[in-house]
């Protein structure tokens, strides 16, 4: 249990998706103009990483390993991830437009997030077994969430403050996730095993 | 009268100022530096002074490439007091290097590129500290026991000069350890906390600010004091300053009680460390934290609990200017979610029902 | 039609480069940056894809439908990819040390699949082959410069183990600037990997508003 | 009276000592007196004299333009000199149309309409429409015509009438002058329009900083059963309507809702005194007690001006300027609006006239926002000044809107403690103007579109009507053809 | 070789065919104007335009909420394509609002020839044939139709004055107050 | 847009996923032994870091054999001369500040450091990638040392008590490279017998 707990908390603060381990930077940069995009594009990409690292789990377990092909890892993780997620959109789309509205809409972004294929490449790299693999998908994606809320919430004030014209916008923005990076460094060094 | 007329009302003001709230907490700030100057000598005054004027440098070079006016800006006095808290939270003797940079890290990268006073999102003082200790682990932790000036051991006027701004090296057995760096470090090899404490000076010791720590964090009575008087002339309130201590010490005394050797007691964390100086100084900033009160109490909970946390288990054994970072990032959210209710709305912002009156 | 190719390559380099302009791709311009050498490194085996990848997905785009289009692109990538590290692995195993932990995580980029999408979709095999040459190029300056920002401030050191990279005869290349251990270690940490990103992009900036262009603010309308 | 706690608010420095102790005199009848159309909120008045006629004391000068609109009335006899434009005394400093009319000292009165000899038996009715004809439109500052304000009971239950004599505004005593003069009058001005509105009891609150309006109206209201005076804590904006109805009953109104849905209607103590000269005696409103006060004047004073009278001969009377002000203001110095010259008249909602030097205004250029909080923890409505500037002084009127810039009641409050001096409440005026204007423009959009649609039906069954006209034409001529065809010859011209 | 081979195939065709059906029996009616607009975008789905991705761009482009220059990654291509698209001018800077104005007509040059009461679309004008007319200015809403085929230039276009109770504060940034 | 059969789709995924995995399955039969090649080659290359070239005439991969530690498969492998054991080499794993750090150890029969190099860390650039034999020369300072010398206790780094530098301003690599070394040299001494005779 105490494990699981260390897990989590290790995925989501201490090597944060965004902040650490610097995957799904473009959605970051992307979808943080305002806290509301942000939220709904924080809940979709728990949605979609919980479901593609118990996938992928069963994929690199049941077919890559037994049969010698994890050479072909990348491929077929990207693969089944990228039509499952177009799948759910249409899913989401046809059964319920108010869903469609609050977290289909941004299924089409996470296919070009990085983190979808990151961390499962990170749970075949940490030898996570079934459980461990879908924690960590899902608590990585909570901590992708938190910091997605979080930098949207600093956007917003920033777009309030009197910028000088040569940072204002997309440089601030970097400017700010920096010093959030730099805050972020205090978690370094918390034991998660 | 021409130049008001395009004014609309109020037409009294309150006799505040931007500059004479900084200018308060500057006086607040004086009893805790004159102590530390005296604790730590001669380094530590040539360290302070290179930190403000390097700061004020830094502000009137951002003012002139943004072409503002200078003075109302370097005047107000809010540059002043970031580049005092920066130098209050270096060690003592710290050389010039170190001042001019945390000054750039705090005075341009934290606050001009945002847009100078006012519209920084994270704590300048901090940033240049952070950056600093994330920078130089080796010099930010470097810090010295008191040698009160006047004292044998202290060093001289001329050696000291050299020290800050030159390569004089160090008198012999100086460097220390902070308390919290000593308790993590010996953690770490397996010393249980209740065993490590009793190479530590006494309680009583850590509250008058004789022991080893940055520069203007020592002394926790004389920062209470200077607290006092802000929380009296108003200038701040005591959400913050409460919060973040209450929450510090319930967390470390729960743990305390029921591991004691793995987790220091309340009153340990409270005296050592930038706790007073970041509970009545720092977290208080009031650019960088929420304007509700009840923000504010979240604020100062977070800012509390985050110390305890990075102080307990992370890689730094001091987390208050982590802390104060993170809650600062957090702060727009929690203006968001702590509005005050308006009058006549419920705290959705809908029209309050209509009673039936009967 | 030369005038044509040159766009191509003055977008891929500056007026649209991946990282300044369309802010794609950030993932490894932040990860793989802490020196100029491991962003060169970067650039250069996201050149090789991306310009295959668009030469391939020019080529087949009329066979496919717009239902399993984004499948098929990413599969083409992925399989460019594994293709790489495969070959490069067996045969230039010396460069494979060196770039082998970038190499999977091209696939994750979203600049090549962003120019299948936009450029190699729509245009012809030579224009796409191009713009893949362009963008990967672009990429790659991109990632050099914020590289050696990093490694400079950061290590004091300029194209430190070049010549793992290129051979030996780069080693000329390699410089130390500062006294080893005198760096700014916040540069080669995470927080040093945005900032050098953000000045860049004002740098950028300052310059296009000393050309007199206009300056575009992503996605600044939608907040006001 | 168990009183319940108000939210924010401030403590400026009151400075009402300079005039509290100055008894009302009466203003000796100026050369001319200039009678603005618009001295309320709603339609203007329509003038019904001409330039050249004469007119006596209390005739009716102007016609209410609308129902919710005030006449205008004649303060003196005298000549019409013209009717003009002339600058009002609104910040604005635009034109108005304004009587202008020459005294001739004679005092003479109209035939007035006749006193209503018992009001508490008269109907309400009446006594409103008594209320209209005189003219008499709220003297708190708001100016909203009372008659209008009078028929609430109508339509609600109505337990109170709160009697607002908290005069929270710095420098300003004429209420509290008023209410040491004249108490029984304020009083029974009170109870008439509590028998109008069909509220049983009359409150009045009277702040803490006022002990001998307390003690005198105390006394006066002794023998009156329904009476009680409340003394309420001297914070500002006690005077706020809807504050000063939480601080009495408890309650919220809630947003967008009048005081009278909780049974509350209230009314400035002035507003009663002229109910009750309305009621009792016939007289429409025609002078007003003006505080003339301010670091600038020589000799402040509450003075009792016929309305038409130029601030400048208020400023005279005063002992004119010692130093040139910073600021002439109409009203008190918190919400009141800064006058584009003395050469305005007095007018029906002028309770101040005010001459501040630089010193009292303490105004400072503004810096940037430090975001200390304390507007946020000041305002009374509960509201988020720093953010919704920030959002205004970026164009985002609606981002402005989304945070509640239309709940705020400009107090001024936020203004006036902010460190950093930025001119919070002007921000929320202009959003709020923009507001208006919007609103303005949609409907104007709306009436454009509906007129148009109408245009286009009208013209298409005239097309239709013509068509079908042309067709019964051609039918008919063709049947003629037919006939005259089928008959032989000749011609059917 | 062959277990690579075919379940890669089996895969491909597993997921395509479900691609397929889904594209067949969960088709959702859309706006043809969006999905044009949407082929024109990159696809590219980073969300810097403000919008979730370049399905909800489209669909602002074609509600006309959003300007053609929107797109960062597209650049000034997609912008070009866009604008050609949707025919507006891709540089819209210049334009500026038109104060709101109306038709005042002069009583002294007017022949009562009505061909402006016939333009006028609001009922805006009242007069008879050979009769003096005049505008009723809550009607008229500026659009100078009538001022342009009066023949004896009798109609003016003016700005409607601020009244009073229009009147508000300028943005005490704009430091131009109406008073001296 | 023709309308088009789910069938077509799926065969056009299926069809572009045939044959790019032929092209990846061709591309890994070619290349799938000399990659296994490379990795022993690597393997080879760091063997030959932490053992001597002169104590050996063997190729020390061929003669591995696998300890049992605890639950624990240790491959060790052992350089030989003639014959006869000249020296181990073997993996060891110690954690850092950035995680976990593979060394490789290389002991003579009697227990003594022939070397030790780190193969795989993530440490702080400028602070404790100092343990990397390329940026300086601490970790060769381990290189004839035994478990009595220094003694037991004075295994540790001169912060702890012990007689091993520390990095300025980094303690918590060079502590956890001394206890994994010391942990190395423990294993060596529990299971010499077994690796000197080569019993598995
Ligand atoms: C039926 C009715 C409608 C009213 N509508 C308004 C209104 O739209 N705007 C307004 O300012 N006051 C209106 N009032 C007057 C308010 O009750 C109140 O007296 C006035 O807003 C001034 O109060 P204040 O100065 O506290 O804001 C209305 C009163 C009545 C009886
Ligand atoms: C902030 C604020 C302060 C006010 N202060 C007073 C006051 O001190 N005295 C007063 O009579 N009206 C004051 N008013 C106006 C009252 O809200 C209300 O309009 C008035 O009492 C209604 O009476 P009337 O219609 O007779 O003027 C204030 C309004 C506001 C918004
Ligand atoms: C950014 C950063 C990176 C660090 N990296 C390392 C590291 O690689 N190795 C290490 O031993 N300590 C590292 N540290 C931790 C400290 O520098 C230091 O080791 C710790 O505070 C205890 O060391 P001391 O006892 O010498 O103070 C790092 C600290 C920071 C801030
Ligand atoms: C109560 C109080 C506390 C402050 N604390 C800080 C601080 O911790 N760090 C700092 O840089 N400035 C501080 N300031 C000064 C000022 O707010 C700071 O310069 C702004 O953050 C710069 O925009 C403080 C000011 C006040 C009034
Ligand atoms: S009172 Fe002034 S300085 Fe303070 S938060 Fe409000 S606007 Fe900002
Ligand atoms: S926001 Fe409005 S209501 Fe609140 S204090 Fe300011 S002026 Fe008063
Ligand atoms: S910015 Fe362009 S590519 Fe990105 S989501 Fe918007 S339209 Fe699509
Ligand atoms: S301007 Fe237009 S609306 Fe106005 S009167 Fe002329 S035609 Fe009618
Ligand atoms: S490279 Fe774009 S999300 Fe990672």
């Amino acid at each position: 249990m105490q494990n699981y707990v260390l897990l989590m908390v290790g995925a989501a603060l201490v090597n944060n998706v965004v902040l650490v381990r610097f995957l799904g930077l473009c959605s970051f940069m992307g979808v943080t103009t305002k806290v509301d995009t942000a939220t709904g594009m924080g809940m979709a990409t728990t949605f979609v990483l919980t479901v593609s690292s118990v996938l992928t789990w069963a994929l690199e377990t049941f077919l890559l390993v037994p049969n010698d092909l994890t050479y072909l890892r990348t491929v077929t993780f990207i693969l089944v991830i990228a039509a499952v997620v177009q799948f759910t959109e249409m899913v989401v789309k046809k059964i319920s437009p108010a869903l469609f509205q609050t977290l289909g809409i941004y299924l089409p972004l996470i296919t070009t997030n990085c983190s979808v294929l990151g961390i499962p490449l990170l749970n075949v790299e940490q030898h996570h077994n079934f459980m461990q693999s879908m924690l960590y998908g899902f608590a990585s994606a909570l901590g992708f969430s938190l910091i997605l809320v979080v930098f949207a919430g600093l956007r917003e004030r920033l777009a309030l403050a009197e910028v000088p014209r040569l940072f204002a916008g997309p440089p601030i923005a970097f400017i700010t996730a920096s010093l959030l990076a730099l805050a972020f460094m205090g978690f370094s060094g918390i034991s998660t095993n | 009268m021409s130049q008001f007329i395009v004014r609309s009302g109020p037409f009294t003001h309150a006799p505040t100022s931007v500059r004479a709230t900084m200018g308060l907490v500057l006086v607040a700030l004086l009893p805790a530096t004159a102590f530390n100057l005296w604790l730590f000598g001669w380094p530590a005054l040539f360290m302070f002074l290179a930190t403000l004027i390097f700061c004020l440098l830094a502000e009137a070079g951002c003012l002139i490439l943004a072409k503002k006016p200078l003075m109302p800006s370097l005047g107000d006095g809010s540059v002043a007091l970031t580049g005092w808290l920066l130098a209050m939270s270096l060690p003592p003797w710290a050389p010039w290097w170190i001042c001019l940079l945390g000054a750039i890290f705090a005075v341009v990268l934290a606050k001009h590129l945002f847009g100078g006073l006012g519209q920084n999102v994270f704590n300048p003082a901090m940033v240049g500290r952070v950056a600093l200790l994330v920078s130089f682990p080796l010099q930010m932790t470097a810090f010295v026991s008191a040698r009160p000036l006047g004292s044998a051991a202290a060093p001289g006027f001329g050696q000291s000069l050299g020290m800050i701004f030159g390569h004089t090296p160090w008198p012999d057995q100086v460097s220390a350890a902070s308390a919290l760096g000593y308790v993590k470090t010996e953690l770490s090899r397996g010393v249980p906390v209740t065993q490590s404490m009793h190479h530590l000076p006494d309680l009583m010791d850590m509250a008058l600010g004789l022991h080893p720590g940055s520069f203007g964090e020592t002394s926790a009575l004389l920062l209470l004091l200077g607290g006092l008087l802000l929380l009296a002339r108003r200038v701040i309130t005591w959400h913050i300053p409460t919060a973040v201590m209450g929450s510090l010490f319930v967390l470390a005394t729960l743990f305390h009680a029921v591991d004691p050797g793995r987790y220091a007691g309340g009153l340990f964390h409270l005296l050592s460390g930038a706790t007073f100086l970041g509970a009545f100084f720092i977290a208080t900033d009031y650019v960088t934290s929420p304007v509700t009160k009840k923000g504010q109490l979240v604020y100062g909970c977070g800012v509390g609990g985050l110390t305890w946390l990075i102080r307990t288990f992370a890689g730094y054994p001091e987390g208050m200017a982590f802390a104060v970072l993170l809650m600062n990032a957090l702060t727009p959210i929690i203006d968001h979610h702590f509005r005050p209710r308006a009058f006549g709305r419920t705290p959705q912002g809908d029209p309050l029902p209509l009673k039936d009156r009967t | 039609m030369s005038s044509g190719y040159a766009k191509i390559f003055k977008d891929g380099l500056w007026e649209n480069n991946g990282v300044l302009c369309q802010m794609l791709g950030m993932c490894p311009t932040m990860a793989m940056t802490t020196s100029a050498t491991n962003g060169l490194g970067m650039g250069l085996a996201t050149l090789f894809v991306m310009a295959s990848s668009n030469l391939l997905i020019a080529s087949l785009r009329n066979y496919i439908t717009p239902q399993v289009r984004i499948p098929v692109f990413i599969l083409i990538i992925a399989a460019m990819v594994t293709l790489v590290d495969m070959t490069m692995n067996a045969y230039m195993h010396e460069l494979y040390k060196v770039l082998g932990l970038f190499i999977p995580l091209i696939v994750s980029n979203c600049l090549p699949l962003g120019r299948a999408e936009v450029f190699a979709a729509k245009e012809p095999v030579l224009p796409s082959f191009c713009d893949g040459l362009a963008m990967g190029l672009g990429f790659t300056a991109a990632l050099t410069v914020i590289g050696a920002m990093r490694e400079i401030t950061g290590s004091g050191t300029l194209f430190a183990d070049a010549s793992l990279l290129l051979g030996p005869a780069f080693k000329v290349m390699e410089l130390r600037l500062l006294p080893p251990g005198d760096g700014v270690l916040m540069a080669v940490l995470p927080p040093g990997g945005f900032l050098a990103t953000g000045l860049l992009l004002a740098v950028k900036r300052m310059i296009d508003i000393r050309a007199g262009k206009p300056i575009s603010m992503a996605g600044a309308h939608a907040v006001t | 009276m168990k009183l319940f706690p108000v939210r924010g608010g401030v403590h400026p420095d009151y400075r009402k000592e300079r005039t509290a102790e100055a008894a009302i005199v009466a203003l000796p009848l100026p050369k001319a007196l200039y009678l603005p159309l618009q001295q309320h909120i709603g339609a203007p008045a329509e003038a019904v004299v001409e330039a050249g006629q004469r007119v006596l004391k209390g005739q009716l000068l102007a016609l209410a333009g609308g129902p919710v609109s005030a006449p205008v009335h004649a303060p003196t006899s005298g000549l019409v000199a013209a009717i003009a434009t002339m600058t009002a005394p609104h910040p604005s400093g635009l034109a108005q149309p304004t009587i202008i009319l020459e005294p001739d000292g004679r005092e003479e009165w109209a035939a007035l309409p006749p006193p209503i000899p018992d009001p508490f038996a008269a109907d309400p009715a009446v006594i409103r429409a008594r209320v209209a004809d005189c003219g008499i439109v709220g003297m708190g500052g708001a100016t909203f015509p009372s008659a209008v304000k009078l028929a609430l009971g109508t339509e609600h239950k109505l337990d109170i009438l709160l009697l607002n004599g908290a005069e929270c505004e710095p420098y300003l005593t004429c209420d509290d002058r008023l209410m040491r003069e004249r108490a029984e009058a304020v009083l029974d001005g009170a109870r008439i329009m509590a028998h109008a509105l069909g509220a049983a009891r009359v409150v009045v609150a009277i702040e803490a900083n006022k002990p001998q309006a307390l003690e005198i109206m105390a006394r006066a209201a002794a023998a009156l059963a329904d009476v009680t005076v409340v003394k309420v804590p001297a914070q500002y904006p006690m005077g706020s309507e809807r504050h000063l109805v939480q601080a009495i009953t408890g309650r919220e109104t809630p947003a967008r809702k009048l005081t009278a849905d909780l049974g509350v209607v209230v009314h400035n103590v002035a507003t009663a005194q002229a109910v009750r000269e309305a009621v009792r005696f016939g007289r429409p409103l025609l002078s007003r007690v003006v505080t003339v006060s301010g670091g600038a004047v020589a000799h402040p004073a509450n003075v009792e001006a016929p309305l038409g009278a130029l601030v400048s001969d208020l400023v005279d009377f005063c002992g004119g300027l010692t130093t040139p002000p910073r600021q002439v203001v109409n009203g008190g110095p918190m919400m009141g609006q800064p006058l584009p010259s003395l050469a305005v008249p007095v007018v029906k909602g002028m309770s101040g006239i005010l001459a501040l030097t630089a010193a009292e205004t303490n105004e400072q250029p503004s810096e940037p926002c430090i975001r200390c909080g304390t507007c946020v923890t000041i305002c009374p409505c509960g509201l988020v000044p720093v953010e919704m500037a920030a959002f205004i002084r970026k164009e985002d009127i609606d981002g402005a809107a989304r945070l509640g810039v239309q709940d705020c009641v400009s107090c001024g409050s936020c203004s006036y403690i902010c460190p950093a001096h930025i001119p919070l409440v002007h921000f929320f005026n202009y959003a709020k103007g923009r507001l208006a204007e919007k609103a303005r423009e949609a409907r104007r959009t709306d009436r454009v579109r509906q007129l148009v649609e109408v245009h286009n039906t009208r013209l298409d069954k005239l097309a239709a009507a013509r068509a079908a006209q042309a067709a019964a034409v051609e039918a008919a001529r063709a049947e003629a053809a037919k006939a005259t065809g089928a008959t032989g010859q000749g011609g059917a011209s | 070789m062959l277990i690579a081979v075919g379940s890669m195939a089996l895969m491909g065709g597993v997921l395509g065919g479900v691609l397929g059906l889904a594209s067949r029996y969960l088709a959702v009616k859309e706006n043809p104007l969006e999905q044009e607009l949407q082929s024109l975008l990159p696809g590219a789905n980073c969300a810097q335009c403000g919008y979730v991705g370049c399905g909800q761009a489209a669909a602002a482009l074609a509600r006309g909420e959003a300007p053609v220059t929107l797109c960062p990654p597209g650049g000034k291509a997609v912008a070009e394509r866009l604008a050609r698209k949707l025919g507006v001018k891709a540089d819209l800077s210049g334009q500026v609002d038109k104060e709101p104005e109306f038709a005042l007509i002069d009583e002294d040059l007017c022949i009562g020839c009505t061909r402006c009461i016939r333009e006028c679309t609001a009922d805006a004008i009242l007069g008879a044939p050979k009769q003096m007319h005049t505008v009723l200015l809550d009607n008229c809403h500026g659009c100078a139709k009538c001022f342009k085929v009066c023949p004896t230039e009798a109609i003016k276009m003016c700005k409607v004055p601020v009244t009073l109770s229009e009147w508000h504060w300028d943005s005490p940034q704009a430091h131009s107050g109406r008073l001296h | 847009m023709m309308p088009q059969r789910p069938v077509v789709h799926a065969l056009i995924l299926g069809i572009f996923c045939l044959v790019f995995g032929v092209i990846l399955a061709t591309t890994d039969l070619f290349t799938h032994d000399t990659i296994k090649l490379r990795a022993v080659e690597d393997l080879q290359n760091s063997l030959t870091l932490v053992i001597p070239a002169s104590i050996h005439d063997n190729n020390p991969v061929s003669d591995a054999v696998v300890i049992k530690d605890g639950g624990r498969d240790v491959t060790v492998y052992r350089a030989m001369k003639g014959g006869t054991v000249t020296g181990a080499a073997y993996a060891i794993e110690g954690s850092g500040y950035g995680g976990p750090i593979t060394l490789m150890l290389g002991v003579d029969p009697e227990g003594k450091i022939l070397g030790v190099r780190a193969t795989a860390f993530h440490e702080t650039p400028g602070l404790g990638d100092r343990i990397d034999a390329a940026k300086s020369d601490w970790i060769t300072r381990f290189t004839g040392l035994w478990l009595g010398h220094p003694p037991a206790d004075k295994w540790k780094v001169k912060k702890d008590g012990g007689v091993f530098d520390q990095f300025a301003g980094a303690t918590i690599t060079p502590r956890g490279v001394v206890a994994a070394v010391k942990n190395g040299l423990e294993f060596f001494a529990r299971h010499k017998a077994d690796i000197l005779e080569g019993r598995r």
